[in-house]
């Protein structure tokens, strides 16, 4: 793969975030103001219907950034892997 | 075998059961959980159910969660055995096995480690009744509330969660 | 198989958990105890046990704690078996099990089964020592203390011990 | 078995009231004025020096009659099984 400019990250999705969006990962350049889980989850809604929708309740959705949960002000970086996913309901 | 899996055919309590026996001769205290798919939720018939988890994330974090509860609570050993994928009725979904000394330890590690498990661990299910409709299970905030029981005052350092506090 | 059983050869305990998992297919939550034998007390090795009963009375007493947690956490089921006899090191001394709809009574429950079991049921356990000598094993105050754990204030009714206190 | 006058009543005893008795039961006439569980055990403790001995720490003796834990005011009557054992210790 080749580094885009402002970099690119990895986007991964569980569960109805996964349904409601039709995929279950993406690659997206990301924008050079977009420095943190809160303002990605922003960027990302305004992608299209599909991604407003399946982001829309914020409240019900929980990122992790590298494999670990990270609150609305955690940094995000060009390389990261981002996961977006509802509250677990394992065990 | 190690101490935490994650596996997408049936679990073999029978051999993980009796191999953690083995490991564990000198423990005084075992402790097993065994959480099982129900066929009902409330009057509709569940016909199967379905698990997902993050792959690498969910390991990651159960590994965590075994290694902060066997120190926590003085274990000899912990484990985590638990199902992804499709299954049916009566399914084991979860083990959790403890070995402790004393059995106050291995009772409360192993409800540590699956309050743990259910809010931190990244898995969902997904229930398919037998009306041909499904839906996703919603977190449980009494879940949310057992995990809060071992959460350590952050003045109270030298406390080790509710075996302490319950034999005053 | 009966919901107790005292046995004067080992517990087969894989047996014993599919048989209780085979007639527990509706319970969402299982957990099992086992108390093993342990090979030192202190300093000192320990080469074997015996385990005395009162006949009769020891198992209409452990009827009795069955039953009388089965009914307090609302169990599906719950069960005990117990080992007397002479055994060494390893060798399971108690397997209880319990299955509930969720795992805070199927815990609390075993947790109850265990602790009543320790302080009202007539089992004594002598050990002998790799030196030679033996001696009749201490009733422990912890024990008491955790028993304790489950009287119900006369004055609530309602209330079913720490399963309802810990989760308000 | 023929029933005394008086009444028997079986005793047995386990673990370390047992072998300091050395023996694992007995039937005794019951006499009149032995009545309760308190006045059976220093009536039983009278008997010999077999029996002082075993039953001297009254504070770690529990008695059940007929199977069932008795206080030291329970009643005692011919035909019963009394039982006297140290505190348990299974599990």
């Amino acid at each position: 793969m080749t580094q885009a400019k402002t970099g690119e990250i990895e986007l991964v999705y569980f569960a109805w975030v996964r349904e409601r969006l039709g995929r279950d990962s993406e690659r997206l350049a990301l924008p050079g103001d977009v420095d943190s889980v809160a303002r990605l989850i922003d960027w990302l809604a305004a992608i299209d219907t599909d991604h407003a929708d399946a982001l829309a309740a914020r409240e019900r959705l929980v990122v992790a950034v590298n494999r670990e949960r990270a609150g609305p002000d955690h940094p995000v970086r060009a390389g990261d892997e981002i996961a977006v996913f509802p509250p677990v309901t394992g065990g | 075998m190690t101490a935490i899996r994650v596996c997408a055919t049936p679990i073999d309590l029978a051999s993980e059961i009796a191999d953690f026996f083995a490991r564990n001769e000198g423990a005084g205290a075992i402790v097993h959980f065994i959480g099982r798919m129900r066929g009902t939720d409330g009057d509709a018939r569940i016909v199967a159910m379905e698990l997902e988890h993050y792959p690498g994330m969910c390991e990651a974090e159960l590994a965590r969660i075994a290694e902060e509860v066997r120190a926590r609570f003085s274990l000899d050993d912990a484990r985590i055995v638990h199902r992804i994928g499709r299954m049916t009725a009566g399914d084991p979904i979860v083990l959790v096995a403890t070995a402790a000394r004393h059995r106050r330890e291995a009772f409360a590690g192993a409800e540590a480690l699956m309050d743990f498990l259910k809010t931190r661990a990244p898995f969902w299910k997904k229930e398919h009744f037998a009306d041909g409709t499904s839906r996703w299970v919603e977190a449980r905030e009494s879940d949310e509330r057992a995990a809060q029981r071992w959460v350590l005052p952050a003045e109270s350092t030298g406390v080790k969660g509710r075996v302490d506090e319950e034999a005053p």
